[in-house]
């Protein structure tokens, strides 16, 4: 028994490994007697593993539902595991799954919303952190003003600037190309990550600037050899934002690019808004399961480092 | 040469039918390029409408005909084929007339009608009544008395699904039957503010205010789902349009044996002869423009619209056709267009401004109780006040 | 009586021992001062003294109750940091009553507390302003009053002075010698500042490395450190270390060209031939005159001359290494002078050359 | 006095690349959000249908928009939204970012899953949860299944909570970042007052609600931005669960300016409402950051 | 020939006024010290010399040149930081290289002023090293590297050595002192630490509230402060103030029940009549036989003792004010204990009631 609550509690074990002192303490000594099943233990991962339950149940519907066939999604509840597993849904949501015409599923989308988030992040990246490293340390007149703007742009409705870009676009001839849509996910991105990066670059320290410009360093040379190499964690958060944002969005790619240019989210609205006729939950859910696995995937691999670099942004008003 | 056509029909017979259409534009040695946006028209429109004023036209594309189109044409962004029309003389055998009334502006056709689509049918459960132990309804009327009955039965007498089209669509319907075309030509033809206010009106609206009480335990969002609850006997009916048919034959019934149709809700025999249409913008290039008029004409010949109609269960434009395959429900509709009791779509004789306020107040009238049938009547009168 | 009891206290962080078998006796009503380099565990000690770290293996009685396992605020004691962590959002007298109300006492002694509290460091005026509004030195009497309303019986102090300019810091070294002498309460001071160490400590226990290394009255610490390391670390400017040998019979401490007879000065049995490090602090050289009484005499040669107002330090070499004394600051010496210097070797220190302890 | 200003260079050309590197910034600025502001506003005065047209009605579209029942229920709806979201989600996520400092083991994993659902698109989450809410396969039939008949949950089917369903999505959707926002500000907050505090004997909770959450104020206004100009917003996710059904029950303001401007043609009546929500949002935001700015300028 | 001028320079950020018409003249190869409180302007002060800042008002010229409105980088200085500010993604050679291959120097020429700047500083074996693997020290060094290597006329410190501890700072600040004999470069050093102002400067210049109160050899500044300010902020312990009245035609200086007459000490005409603060450094009272020696001789009470190893300070009541004088470490005194003082009042100095300054 002892042994086992040894094995269960590191900590204890640590202490006691060690050798018994030659003078014998009486009473308590080292470190306070810590039970594992505490009621505050109990709290706290009980209140978490709850929560858990809760963030983590859509995505098990999903999974078990795109593993499921149709008979069994119409027999069977929605939570109980598929009987016979079967992948025919995901082939079909990623290869043969019809929009109209046009019978090749997710996989055309996939390399389309590939070309255009690439991109797009990139530039919306480049232009928001100059913008930030500008505003934090190159301060001049009126950039408050303007920055003051583009903030509460933030909180537009994308519907109602649907219009004027459309106007904006004609007239500068991009309207329709890859292009515009990059410019369009640049403009809006922006409000958010330019007051990123701004929070960023201001919470670095003042001092390295100077002595860059002291060294006769200009505005891009500071900005590239001095700032970026120092902005990895806020670049991940800036990466994280965007490829989520820009990856998930429906609104632009449908309006602003063609057919043939169309991002993975409108083949995926094709597929699971197809009015009439049977739903195909299963490949409904396969179909969105593998559009948001970019996204998805972007977060397991850089979890920690967002934190650290929404830390680093955000707190520092 | 590559012609993209943008069009919101995705789903799988939809898909069949546009497919016909394809294969018939692609014998004619242009290519077909696909542009299909799900999500029926409210996704669909602003992209359609956003390329078009952005500079940078689809070759065609699908829109409600009646007014929708107006100001794109009255801006000049659409391409007029009168002249084409003329030539192949659309005139002559495009049935009934008023299809192309709604292509038709200053007397200039703008866009080629595809297909008719008729909103008018009460679908009933041959099951659910002989649970409930009360023979099958012959109309709105009779419906009415043996809700009671399948409501003790434990079954939903009218199945409605909650999205706003669907409701608009159960009044809209209730309207035609019980008040007659004449009064739907007056209200929404000539906007007609009294008779809006009047008693036959008021009738309608004691009939919808039923309508809604029938329907208050339909748990459903979507009209397929409303539908699989009549397949199922779980529902005793439920107004929606000839395409509901296609679930009843996907489920393997059969028309008078398992489930039975009303159209005009078995009081007036009349349909609607709403559908689809294609508008075509203007092009620079006069290699598009040429194919344009190639998939104009594709789109009427008797074989696509034979074609076409059959994969979409809609009936054909062409009052020279014929159609063998038909079944019970579908010859009982074009019978009544042979015997030319249609009326225009309400698409057709109102802007779209109107017909979404319209829209908006019978959706508020079936999910809000407290809004009682008179006072919906007044709003109605004063949208149709003022509406152009 | 003892007011605080450490026995045997270990700590680790993992792999790493910050405190190791550290024993520590302090008696009711004295001041002592833990003074150690950056990083040598002086504040770990407190924080296991305050209950907010679990000591690894030990413990630790506060007034003969072992209160190893009791919560911080049962222990009787009252703790000042370093950034104050006073609470930004609340009035000096909600920081000062927050802990009391918390602890349900009447309305009335709460208020009793604050102002006595408040009287004895003169704050009264302060009460109802944020620490936002507040100079360093008041913010800092608001910690100590934090303290001082919850009549503990241990003050600890995590260097409550190292983030003030120097001024002001002599200011408050003042106070709170002043308040221990009102208070008489057992006070426990962590600082790596040694002004404050020898001007504030009954006594002074010197850390390195998580053991302490020597605890002793100022004066002691500071005439006869036990090694090297206390040696160096005390003093400013430093104690002069020469490296060289011990030679002979009658030993002699020899580095190159310079030669110290050590035997008539008390080192005699000590010191045992091999390696040493002669130390002996720059005020304990004399100039001039002075020199010439004393047992070691000297030529040396001005290298680099530091005026630092009250007085000046001299730089010069002595067996080729760096030595330093200090002169009034009136003489007006220059580089490259030349003058004779002197000490008496009686108050010089002698450390081992391997281990660093003292001879 | 000249000498004084000798040399002094036109102030146009200091900090010149700067100035050319924040272009795209002060058009985007201008341009677009300014701009496209104005433009709005401009033809919100029209009776503009499919197309921008200018003939101007006055206030007309204000009127009839004031007049509508859709826009006050998706006004309502949002303003209930609105709170519930601000308040629910810097709740939770606050809680949550509090047991996740506790030293917890897992604390990645955790982490990961409550973060995840950000990843999702809306249409994604507004599916999953339309599903899970689906009173014939999802949570109500799993508990009738389970022997309670009379078991009713079906937030979405039910026009007087289904705004309620609709949060439960936004929730799971948006509480994630919320908790990294809050655990990062947590992170920031010097360890010497949760020292000061346990001596003090200030338990835990009175901890956090006196002392740390007003210590939090630059997170908490970061995260009410990001918050809020996500309420404003709220289109897709409607959308995609119920489509503003049952009904009408769950419009909001982002969808009826879409409606209007692309469904019914009306692009006068779709741009009044968008003014409105200009209107508001202005009103919220321009004090404030006011205040952000003139309280800096004084601490310098 | 002046290396730096300072003219009639104003600076304000928004309504505040941190610089006010302010005059500077630095002679070439002065090394000049700015000290002050926080806050007092003396960064703002060495950001606009350095161009890092643009003045309100005013002009600045470096080696007689106008470069109000040049790039800091055309100005010829070099500057080194508080927190040295060195670019922690490259290493040091890619520190010291930044500047010169910015400016588009040969290859060749950037490697031997690298090795020179090494050889000075005693840095090659770090050369390849990053930042974040160097000590405080070697930090500094390579900091002041990156001034050196761009062969500049002046050098700026802004406080380099305020973020390093008491001991490696001592060292430093001889390293500085040597470095500028060494290269004889115009130098400017910001510090609000008197003891490094005092070693190390030329001239001090003490700023308050943006203006400079006195700009002084240290010696003078120490001994003849023009206003009370100055005379407080320098010297640690600090300076002891009585307040009081300057009485008679025979100028006396009475302080309730002291009375010390001023008549023949220097300050025959100065002295005007009305409130006055006589002020005198603790370092210069003498006590026992040294005091029978003193013009002004006084018996006073030992109140507080502070031992600070070197010496002691004790603290006594004079004229019912406090008053420390300083006294050899190995005296011990104790609380309660009588003895006579004594000073020169030649040495002391006297400032005026109201305004502050010397009279
Ligand atoms: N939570 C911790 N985890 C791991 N190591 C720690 C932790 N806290 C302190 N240490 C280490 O323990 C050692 C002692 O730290 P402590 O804070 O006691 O030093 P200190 O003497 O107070 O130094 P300072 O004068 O800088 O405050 C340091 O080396 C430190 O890095
Ligand atoms: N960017 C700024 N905006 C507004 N006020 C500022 C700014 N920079 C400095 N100040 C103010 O100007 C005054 C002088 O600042 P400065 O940094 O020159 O002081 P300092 O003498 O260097 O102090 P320290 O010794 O603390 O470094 C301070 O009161 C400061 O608050
Ligand atoms: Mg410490
Ligand atoms: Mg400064």
């Amino acid at each position: 028994m002892a042994e086992q609550l040894l094995r269960a509690a590191p900590e204890l074990a640590v202490a006691s490994a060690m050798p018994a002192r030659a003078r014998a303490l009486s009473g308590p000594h080292g470190p306070r007697p810590r039970r594992r099943f505490s009621r505050r233990n109990v709290f706290i991962y009980g209140t978490l593993a709850l929560v858990a339950v809760y963030y983590l149940l859509p995505l098990y519907v999903m999974v078990v539902t795109s593993l499921k066939g149709m008979p069994e999604i119409r027999l069977g509840n929605i939570f109980s595991p598929p009987v016979e597993i079967t992948f025919e849904p995901w082939i079909k949501a990623w290869s043969t799954a019809c929009t109209g015409l046009n019978c090749d599923g997710l996989s055309r989308g996939f390399w389309n919303s590939v070309m255009i988030t690439v991109p797009s992040v990139f530039l919306s990246i480049s232009i928001a952190s100059i913008n930030g490293y500008a505003l934090a340390n190159w301060r001049f007149k009126g950039a408050e003003v303007f920055f003051t703007v583009l903030v509460v742009g933030a909180f537009i409705p994308y519907q109602v600037m649907l219009y004027p870009v459309v106007i904006v676009l004609r007239e500068i001839g991009l309207y329709g190309s890859l292009w515009g849509l990059v410019l369009v996910h640049t403009i809006f991105g922006m409000p958010i990550l330019t007051l990123l990066f701004r929070n960023y670059f201001a919470s670095l320290p003042e001092e390295l600037f100077k002595a860059a410009r002291v060294d006769g360093a200009g505005f891009w040379t500071i900005y590239l050899r001095i700032m970026l190499p120092m902005s990895l964690p806020i670049f991940v958060v800036a990466i994280i934002l965007q490829v989520t944002g820009i990856w998930n969005d429906f609104l632009f790619g449908v309006v602003y690019t063609k057919p043939d240019t169309y991002p993975m989210t409108v083949q995926l609205n094709n597929i699971v808004n197809a009015v009439q006729g049977v739903k195909e939950y299963n490949v409904n859910m396969a179909a969105t399961l593998l559009t948001g696995l970019v996204p998805l995937v972007i977060y397991f691999i850089s979890g920690k480092l967002f934190v650290r670099g929404i830390a680093a942004g955000a707190v520092k008003g | 040469t590559d012609l993209e056509v943008t069009h919101w029909w995705t789903s799988g017979g939809e898909a069949a039918a546009v497919a016909e259409l394809a294969k018939a534009f692609d014998a004619t040695g242009n290519k077909w390029v696909d542009g299909a946006i799900a999500g029926s028209g409210d996704i669909a429109r602003p992209i359609m409408i956003g390329r078009i004023t952005g500079g940078d036209p689809m070759g065609a594309t699908q829109f409600n005909h009646g007014r929708q189109a107006e100001e794109l044409v009255q801006a000049g962004l659409m391409r007029d084929f009168t002249e084409l029309a003329q030539k192949e003389g659309w005139t002559k055998f495009i049935h009934p007339k008023s299809l192309l009334d709604g292509c038709t502006l200053d007397g200039k056709i703008y866009c080629v009608p595809v297909n008719i689509h008729s909103q008018q049918w009460l679908w009933l459960s041959n099951k659910a009544f002989a649970d409930a132990g009360v023979a099958v309804p012959k109309n709105w009327d009779e419906f009415v008395a043996a809700a009671p009955a399948l409501e003790k039965a434990g079954i939903v007498p009218l199945a409605i699904g909650q999205q706003p089209w669907q409701t608009t669509l159960a009044f809209q319907v209730i309207l035609v039957a019980l008040a007659g075309p004449e009064t739907f030509q007056k209200v929404f033809g000539d906007k007609d503010a009294t008779l809006a206010a009047g008693a036959e009106m008021a009738k309608v609206f004691a009939a919808a205010d039923q309508a809604r009480q029938m329907s208050a335990r339909s748990n459903v969002q979507e009209w397929n789902q409303a539908t699989s609850m009549v397949i199922n006997g779980k529902a005793g009916g439920q107004i929606m349009g000839d395409w509901a048919q296609g679930e009843f034959q996907v489920a393997g019934q059969v028309a008078g044996k398992d489930y039975t149709c009303l159209p005009g809700l078995g009081v007036n025999e009349i349909i609607s002869t709403g559908g689809d249409a294609f508008y075509f913008p203007k092009q620079t290039d006069p290699e598009k423009a040429k194919a344009q008029e190639a998939l104009a004409s594709v789109m009427l010949s008797p074989a696509t619209q034979v074609a076409f109609n059959l994969k979409k269960g809609s009936l054909p434009v062409r009052g020279d056709v014929d159609l063998n395959a038909a079944n019970d429900c579908m010859k009982k509709g074009l019978e009544i267009l042979a015997k030319g009791n249609i009326i225009p779509a309400p698409d057709q004789l109102m802007s779209a401004d109107g017909v979404t306020q319209i829209n908006d107040l019978f959706v508020e009238f079936f999910a809000n109780k407290e809004l009682s049938p008179q006072d919906a009547q007044k709003r109605f009168a004063e949208i149709i006040a003022a509406a152009d | 009586m003892t007011s605080v009891q450490v026995r045997d206290v270990s700590l680790s962080f993992g792999a790493y021992d910050v405190l190791k078998e550290l024993n520590l006796d302090v008696p009711e009503g004295e001041f002592l001062v833990l003074l150690g380099p950056s990083g040598c565990g002086k504040s770990t000690l407190l924080n296991c003294i305050a209950g907010l770290l679990d000591v690894s293996e030990g413990q630790i009685f506060i007034k003969g109750k072992n209160v190893t396992w009791e919560e911080p605020k049962d222990r009787g004691i009252g703790m000042v940091f370093q950034s104050y962590a006073l609470y930004p959002q609340m009035t000096v007298e909600g920081n000062l009553s927050f802990g009391l109300k918390t602890a349900g006492m009447a309305k009335d002694e709460i208020a009793r507390r604050i102002a006595r509290a408040a009287e004895i460091l003169q704050i009264e005026p302060l009460l109802q302003r944020k620490p936002a509004a507040l100079s360093g030195g008041q913010r800092q009497r608001v910690a100590i009053g934090r303290a001082l309303v919850r009549d503990v019986d241990v003050f600890l102090f995590d260097e409550p002075l190292s983030n003030l300019d120097a001024k002001l810091r002599s200011e408050l070294r003042v106070e709170i010698k002043r308040l221990h002498q009102k208070l008489a309460n057992t006070m426990i001071y962590v600082t790596h500042d040694q002004i404050e160490a020898m001007t504030l400590a009954d006594r002074i226990a010197v850390m390195k490395g998580g053991v302490i290394q020597q605890l002793d009255a100022p004066q002691v610490i500071y005439n006869k450190p036990v090694n090297r390391f206390v040696a160096g670390f005390l003093g400013s400017p430093g104690m002069n270390f020469l490296d060289g040998e011990v030679e002979g019979d009658a030993p002699t401490f020899v580095a190159t060209d310079t030669k110290i007879p050590l035997g008539r000065y008390g080192f005699g049995d000590a010191a045992k031939p091999g390696k040493a490090v002669f130390g002996v602090r720059p005020e304990h050289i004399a100039t001039g005159d002075a020199a010439a009484a004393m047992p070691f005499q000297v030529d040396a040669r001005v290298e680099l001359v530091e005026p630092m107002g009250s007085d000046t330090l001299v730089w010069t070499k002595l067996g080729g290494q760096s030595f330093a004394f200090r002169v009034e600051a009136e003489r007006h010496l220059a580089s490259g002078d030349q003058l004779r210097i002197g000490f008496d070797p009686a108050r010089a220190s002698l450390f081992d050359g391997q281990s660093g302890s003292r001879m | 006095m000249t000498p004084t200003y000798q040399g002094r260079p036109f102030s146009l050309f200091r900090n010149l690349n700067a100035k050319i590197a924040s272009i795209p910034m002060i058009l985007t600025a201008l341009v677009i959000f300014v701009g496209g502001t104005a433009w709005t506003v401009f033809y919100s005065f029209t009776n503009s249908k499919l197309l921008p047209r200018a003939s101007f009605v006055g206030f007309d579209q204000y009127e009839r928009l004031w007049a509508t029942p859709r826009w006050l229920v998706a006004v309502e709806n949002l303003a209930i939204y609105g709170v519930c979201t601000l308040v629910f989600s810097l709740v939770i996520g606050f809680v949550l970012a509090a047991l996740m400092d506790q030293k917890i083991r897992f604390e990645n994993t955790f982490r990961t899953i409550f973060l995840y659902p950000f990843a999702l698109s809306f249409i994604v989450t507004g599916l999953a949860w339309q599903w899970i809410l689906n009173p014939n396969f999802g949570i109500q039939q799993v508990v009738r299944n389970l022997g309670w008949e009379s078991f009713t949950f079906d937030p979405l089917y039910n026009a007087d909570i289904v705004i309620y369903g609709i949060l439960i999505a936004g929730l799971w959707q948006g509480t994630g970042l919320i908790m990294c926002l809050m655990l990062a500000g947590l992170r920031g907050i010097d360890g010497d007052i949760w020292k000061a505090a346990r001596v003090d004997g200030i338990p835990t909770w009175k901890t956090y609600v006196f002392i740390v959450i007003p210590m939090m104020r630059p997170v908490l206004v970061t995260t009410l931005v990001i918050i809020a100009s996500g309420i404003v917003k709220v289109y897709d996710l409607v959308v995609a669960q119920t489509s503003g059904g049952p009904g009408i029950a769950s419009e909001v303001p982002a969808k009826y300016v879409y409606n209007y401007m692309f469904l019914a043609q009306n692009l006068g009546q779709g741009f009044a409402a968008s003014t409105m929500m200009l209107l508001s949002v202005v009103i919220v935001i321009v004090p404030w950051a006011y205040l952000e700015f003139a309280r800096r300028r004084r601490h310098g």
